[in-house]
């Protein structure tokens, strides 16, 4: 059990590293949402998972009742986080802002 | 175990400080300041203060942040410092 | 049970709510209800007054928690004197000011009575308290409600005048708190009477010296004293009619009042006088605040501006007493709160039917006042006696009693200072008496024109009756409170210190 | 200014930093403060309140009074807002967009007007159409979240939150319904004789219980004095009475977020916002 | 060393909340523009936020909530020690505060929305200059 | 298994300045949105972490919530500004 | 004056006026109330009489933003929508380590290559469409940049190949999932 929440909690690192780690590596605005917007998610999908899991392990109905209070965070986010990302993305496509392609970037 | 986590995140807490308030645009201004009370937000959480942590997240990183970004909306962006 | 003490906050909150409420219902109704509820605030105060004059200290445990766990009202002699003299000041000048509002605020005068109780009910809740942090949370009550309602005034410069009071007040009310904070963090509680039963314990606490001087300095910018003066003027001076005439005389002396509950209560003079060496500098403080205020009134060409550098005058004069170290001194200083806030309201009650009629007070726009408002003149008159320190007038006592303590602490610049000051204010409102009394009519009439009283003759042109019942009524107060002044310090004051 | 400012910023700071020299360590538990007063909060609280959460039990009940005032200050600032930017004046220039067609018509005098209906609608100067994602979602997200905010108001007395809380939560779920479709949709839903109502009402709630528990004969905020009033276990009012109380906090605070939002967003004309 | 660590430690909230509130101080004193003062003053306040929440924390200790307040069987809870938990009054003072600062930044919104309604800037040299022009 | 908690979550911290970074040098507003977003979903389990380590996680989840409730508002308040003025950069930037 | 403001969009004022209707108001009120008592977690009766009323004050005012029309199939739909999140995570799982790879690969700029695509659908419902979006939006390599009331998205896709599968089987799944035709 404690293996399964520590691979769950190294997984979900490793996307919020990924994530962060994307937003500055990647060439402009636009390109940098992607790792933005989902590895994010799914890290806080893999964290979540493993830390609710953990709490279960003093099992009675209060300690499921909290671990289904932190799904409902999950839920919440997996409504909320594509639908900011989406926002933004549209923020920037009426603004103007140019994306960034590969033709540009070699020139 | 916690004070390095309290650390860590003061720091944070100065340098949005310093840049919210030296930033040369004023939906800059208003964006990191809602970092800014996230921090707090999590420093109140690191020092075990629940309830002021929870009004500092209802507060700081919902209601202030969207009222300074409509107070921009209606007056204007332009700052010279 | 006696539920005074709380009736006495409570009235005006609990009005200001109906009041709010009545005006979606029929816009007439808040102006009675805001009243009646002052009115029941000043009968429980003058009640609380009369029992502690019988039986001593009242105390009123809020929620019914014993002091230190809960919040505790402990109205001694001092605080019962001010809120008696806050409440009566703010009945008397809403009866006032009626036409005021409806002429300066028309379509939203019902939301300002809301603001104005709330106003009222911070002032008192500062009075009343008995709890350092309690003081802090009313402070920001009464500063809020003044921010908005000097915002209210004048079209163009009051909301800039009013930002620059926020900002410099939130710097004071912060500086207050983290005073607090300090005195918490090294005693644990924040109860007056319970603090000043530690404070003893800890001698030599370089903590508790900038917890002191932390809430002084939060205190002093809130009562604008000389170098922190920087928003009054300004502020007082675009307020709305209604408001100035309440704010200009409470506010600094309700902030002077804390200044003093502090000093007494919760620090003790014995900590202050003894182990502090700051009362030499603080006296100079004051003196340079009472020269440099009559001063800046000499430089000014506005009726209304000159009243307020005034007020930072009379600033000068209540913490230069205060902190003179002897009980003549104290005397004064407390004497001089409800001697100047009786003169300050009348000179704004008068300035403020003035305005009613005139709107622009320049003194170019004064002239021929007396023959169009004598009865205001009369008060005006009366009003600038006192505070010039002429003997019958109340003005004269207090000043007097300062002088006598300023000779005593051998602060001789001090009493020089308080002499020069009356030779200030004297030249003063000559300067005014001659414009309104005897200046060419036709000159300043033709600059009326552009108001409709563009007669030629002067005819009588008076404020409403209301107001000017009132004007009577303070300027009768002038003079009894001057004649009974030996009652007050006898029954009151000195009690009090001893 | 920058000078000045610099100068005086740097002789506070000395000053305060003189200050901490003589300061109990962070986090020892033997400081002053951690002695005095709030030995008996955390020993005695749960005995004397049956509340769990201490800081609700502190802030409702043995500081009630404080809250009392916080909540009038949040009113306020409300009634500021208000004050302040409350503009009654009709706007100068009208727009309308014909829907079949979307052409947008605009109108500079001011007598002129479209009956509004299903063939044209009033629409704002800078008018885009809202975002259909952003949309829906808000509309499936709101209800919960204003559940949420009332759970949050309920339950101040076992985990954190409590009637502040739960009101800026559910105003903000307002302000997302305003931002996600328009302003004139949230005016629809709550107007503004609502939200004043409600700001007054929320605070009256609170004195209101004071006031009646000074009329039961104890003293002003006594909860304890309203059990004959309630069926409830006597040793249990205290906790009942937070609960009103958080509840008088939650209403007077949702109404003046949505207050201090609207008239910001819209200059005080409530017609056109973010 | 380990004195000079042990006194960082035990002292660095302290210092940085003073470093905060200096932060704050300056922007309100130095600042042109009236909503960037206006951060300047929430930061300012939030600094002493800091300050009290500092108070209040006691090492291991846990959150001001008392845990099985009730007793599991409806017998008396447990005896609870005070320094299990963390200081509830400081929480207390702050919640007011926060209250109070969100109260006094609204307002001052709406008196900035005011003044730029009036004169379209919020530079403080430029209003000042459109003053002394009339 | 605290120790472990600890060490992600002090990892967790660190690994929120690079977000941060974004955010304080990002040459557009909306870089710096970016920023927020992925800060506010990094506190979140960070919240979380937090009441574990105090072993009181079922106090910390309300605020998690809460959390993630007010930071979509937020962004979308933020970027809903785009929706209705133009210009992206500072208007300093022109003169 | 007359302005035009591009091509026509759908109209502003979706709410329709319906008056009370029962039945969304009861599923509102159910959803509510679970909602409630998982958030609270405790079963004494004041704070479920608190819950019951919260509930039926939610669902009272706002029961027309959760359902604003309902149609017959809405158990269908919903048990369809759970059949599909499971699918969903898989594929963004999948995905993730692709975008993972991509993010710590060291010639990362010469292997995105991003664009904009459009296409377009038949899609009506708009709970259809902004399950479609937000889909696209959580698959790594695409975002949805707009998504229109009469089916047209356009996507922002960071590389060729995850550009290449849309709409693909995601926009069957959902058609399927409403039940529209494609």
């Amino acid at each position: 059990m404690d293996i399964l929440v520590i691979i769950c909690l190294v997984l979900g690192f490793l996307f919020f590293l990924g994530g962060a780690v994307g937003i500055l590596r990647m060439p402009d605005f636009y390109s940098s949402l992607h790792p933005a917007g989902k590895l994010d998610t799914l890290g806080i999908l893999a964290m979540v998972m493993g830390l609710a899991l953990y709490n279960l392990h003093h099992f009675s109905l209060e300690a499921v009742l909290v671990s289904i209070k932190m799904f409902l965070i999950v839920f919440f986010v997996f409504l909320s986080s594509p639908t900011a990302t989406h926002s933004i993305v549209d923020a920037g496509m009426r603004a103007g802002l140019r994306p960034w392609t590969q033709k540009k970037g070699k020139e | 175990m916690l004070w390095p986590i309290d650390l860590i995140v003061l720091t944070f807490v100065i340098v949005t400080a310093v840049a919210a308030i030296s930033v040369r645009d004023l939906l800059g201004t208003a964006i990191l300041f809602s970092v800014y009370s996230f921090m707090m937000c999590l420093l109140w959480a690191v020092m075990g203060a629940v309830d002021v942590a929870f009004t500092e997240a209802s507060v700081g990183a919902g209601v202030s942040t969207v009222f300074f970004v409509a107070a921009v909306f209606s007056t204007s962006r332009r700052t010279k410092d | 049970m006696n539920n005074y003490p709380a009736i006495l906050i409570i009235a005006p909150l609990l009005g200001a709510f109906f009041a709010g409420l009545a005006a979606w219902i029929q816009e007439r109704l808040s102006y009675p209800l805001a009243l009646i509820s002052l009115a029941l605030s000043t009968f429980a105060s003058v009640n609380v007054l009369m029992e502690v004059i019988a039986n001593g200290t009242v105390h009123y445990r809020m929620a019914g928690w014993a002091p230190p766990m809960g919040i505790e009202y402990r109205i001694d002699l001092l605080n019962a004197m001010v809120l008696v003299l806050v409440s009566s000041i703010a009945f008397l000048n809403l009866l006032a000011s009626y036409q005021n509002v409806e002429q300066e605020t028309h379509d939203r005068a019902a939301s300002f009575y809301v603001a104005y109780l709330l106003f009222v009910v911070g002032l008192l809740g500062v009075v009343a308290t008995g709890d350092l942090f309690n003081l802090y949370v009313l402070i920001e009550i009464t500063s809020l409600t003044s921010y908005t309602l000097v915002a209210l005034g004048d079209r163009d410069r009051a909301p800039l005048a009013s930002l620059n009071y926020l900002f410099i007040g939130v710097i004071g009310a912060s500086f207050y708190l983290l005073g607090v904070g300090y005195i918490y963090i090294i005693t644990g509680s924040l109860n007056m009477v319970d603090v000043a039963g530690i404070l003893p314990n800890l001698p030599g606490s370089s903590t508790v010296l900038v917890g002191f001087i932390l809430c002084l300095l939060g205190v002093w910018i809130k009562m604008a004293l000389f170098p922190l003066h920087v928003w009054l003027p300004n502020g007082y001076t675009y307020a709305p009619t209604a408001f100035s005439r309440v704010v200009a005389p409470l506010m600094t002396k309700v902030m002077v009042y804390v200044m003093i509950r502090l000093m007494i209560t919760v620090f003790g003079l014995e900590y202050i006088f003894v182990t502090l060496h700051l009362s030499e500098a603080v006296v100079w403080l004051g003196t340079i605040a009472i020269v440099f205020g009559g001063i800046m009134a000499l430089a000014q060409k506005n009726l209304k501006k000159m009243l307020s550098y005034i007020i930072v005058c009379e600033i000068g004069y209540m913490v230069g007493g205060a902190w003179l170290g002897n009980e003549l001194g104290m005397t004064g200083a407390i004497l001089h709160i409800v001697n100047d806030a009786l003169m300050t309201f009348a000179l704004f009650l008068a300035l403020g039917n003035i305005v009613y009629k005139i709107k622009d007070v320049d003194y170019s726009n004064l002239s021929g006042l007396f023959g169009k408002m004598p009865w205001t003149m009369a008060g005006f008159v009366l009003a600038a006696f006192s505070i010039i320190g002429v003997p019958p007038t109340c003005g004269f006592f207090s000043k007097w009693y300062l002088i006598l303590g300023a000779f005593e602490a051998g602060a001789y610049h001090f009493a020089a200072a308080l002499l020069i000051s009356s030779l200030i204010c004297a030249v003063l409102f000559f300067k005014v008496f001659e414009i309104c009394f005897f200046a060419p009519e036709g000159n300043g009439l033709s600059h009326d024109n552009s108001h409709g009283h563009g007669d030629p003759v002067i005819v009588m042109d008076e404020a409403p009756v209301a107001s000017l019942v009132t004007l009577g009524i303070v300027s009768l107060a002038l003079i009894l409170v001057g004649v009974y002044s030996g009652t007050i310090v006898n029954t009151i004051i000195l009690p009090f210190l001893r | 200014m920058k000078l000045l400012g610099f100068i005086i910023v740097c002789l506070t700071g000395t000053f305060l930093l003189y200050g901490t020299s003589d300061l109990p360590d962070w986090g020892d538990p033997n400081s002053p403060a951690s002695l005095h007063l709030s030995n008996h909060y955390i020993e005695k609280a749960v005995a004397e309140t049956e509340v769990p959460n201490l800081v609700t039990a502190v802030l409702a009940d043995y500081r009630g009074f404080d809250t009392m005032f916080e909540t009038a200050v949040v009113f306020t600032a409300g009634l500021a807002c208000f004050l302040l930017l409350r503009d009654f004046k009709p706007k100068e220039d009208r727009y309308y967009r014909h829907v079949p067609t979307g052409v947008v018509l605009h109108f500079k005098d001011k007598a002129r007007q479209l009956r509004v209906g299903t063939e044209f609608e009033a629409v704002d100067k800078d008018w885009v159409p809202s975002d259909m994602v952003i949309k829906t979602v808000c509309r499936i997200l709101i209800p919960f979240i204003q559940i949420y905010a009332l759970y949050v108001v309920a339950h101040g007395d076992f985990s954190p939150g409590g009637g502040f809380q739960g009101g800026v939560i559910f105003g903000s779920s307002f302000i997302l319904l305003a931002i996600s479709y328009n302003l004139k949709t949230l005016m629809k839903r709550v107007s503004e004789k609502f939200l004043g109502i409600f700001s007054a009402v929320g605070v009256l709630i609170y004195v209101g219980i004071g006031a009646i528990a000074m009329v039961m004969g104890g003293n002003f905020l006594d909860y304890s004095t309203l059990a004959p009033l309630l069926p409830v276990n006597p040793g249990h009012i205290r906790a009942l009475g937070m609960l009103g109380v958080e509840i008088g906090v939650g209403i007077a605070v949702m109404a003046v977020m949505a207050i201090i939002y609207i008239n910001i967003v819209s200059q005080g004309r409530h017609d056109e916002g973010l | 060393m380990t004195e000079i660590i042990s006194l960082v430690v035990a002292k660095y909230n302290y210092w940085l909340y003073i470093v905060l509130m200096m932060i704050g101080l300056y922007a309100m004193i130095a600042k042109n523009n009236l909503i960037k003062k206006l951060v300047g003053m929430n930061i300012f306040q939030t600094a002493i936020i800091l300050f009290y929440v500092s108070i209040g924390y006691k090492t291991g200790a846990t959150i001001p909530i008392i845990k099985n307040a009730h007793g599991s069987h409806g017998a008396e809870a447990a005896v609870i020690h005070a320094a299990e938990y963390i200081n509830p009054l400081p929480h207390v003072l702050m919640l007011t505060a926060i209250v109070v600062s969100v109260a006094t930044f609204g307002v001052a919104m709406a008196l900035c929305v005011r003044i730029y309604q009036r004169y379209q800037t919020l530079e403080e040299d430029e209003l000042r200059m459109r003053l002394s022009e009339k | 298994m605290i120790i472990f908690f600890s060490c992600v979550a002090i990892g967790l911290c660190l690994l929120m300045a690079l977000p941060l970074v974004r955010c304080l040098f990002g040459p557009t507003v909306l870089d710096r949105l970016i920023g927020v977003n992925a800060i506010g979903s990094k506190t979140v389990v960070l919240l979380l972490l937090i009441g574990f380590l105090y072993e009181r996680v079922d106090m910390f989840v309300d605020i998690a919530l809460a959390y993630a409730f007010l930071n979509f508002v937020a962004v979308i308040a933020a970027s809903r500004y785009f929706h209705k003025r133009k210009g992206l950069y500072e208007e300093s930037f022109m003169d | 004056m007359v302005s035009a403001n591009g091509p026509a969009q759908g109209s502003e004022s979706a709410e329709k006026e319906t008056g009370f209707s029962f039945f969304p108001f009861l599923i509102t009120f159910v959803l509510m109330f679970v909602t409630w008592i998982v958030l609270s977690g405790k079963f004494d009766a004041l704070l479920l009489g608190l819950g019951v009323i919260s509930s039926l004050m939610i669902a009272y005012f706002f029961h027309d933003l959760l359902f604003p029309n309902v149609k017959p199939g809405v158990m269908r739909v919903c048990f369809k929508f759970l059949q599909f999140i499971p699918w969903l995570i898989l594929e963004i799982v999948k995905a993730n380590f692709h975008l993972l790879f991509l993010v710590f690969h060291p010639r990362m700029k010469e292997m995105i290559d991003p664009h904009i695509i459009v296409f377009k659908t038949n899609l009506k419902s708009d709970l259809a469409i902004t399950t479609l979006a937000n889909s696209i939006t959580l698959t790594p390599g695409t975002i949805t940049v707009t998504a229109s009331r009469d089916g047209v998205f356009r996507v922002h896709a960071i590389d060729r190949p995850s550009a290449e599968s849309l709409p693909g089987v995601m926009l069957e799944k959902v058609a399927n999932v409403f039940g529209e035709t494609l």
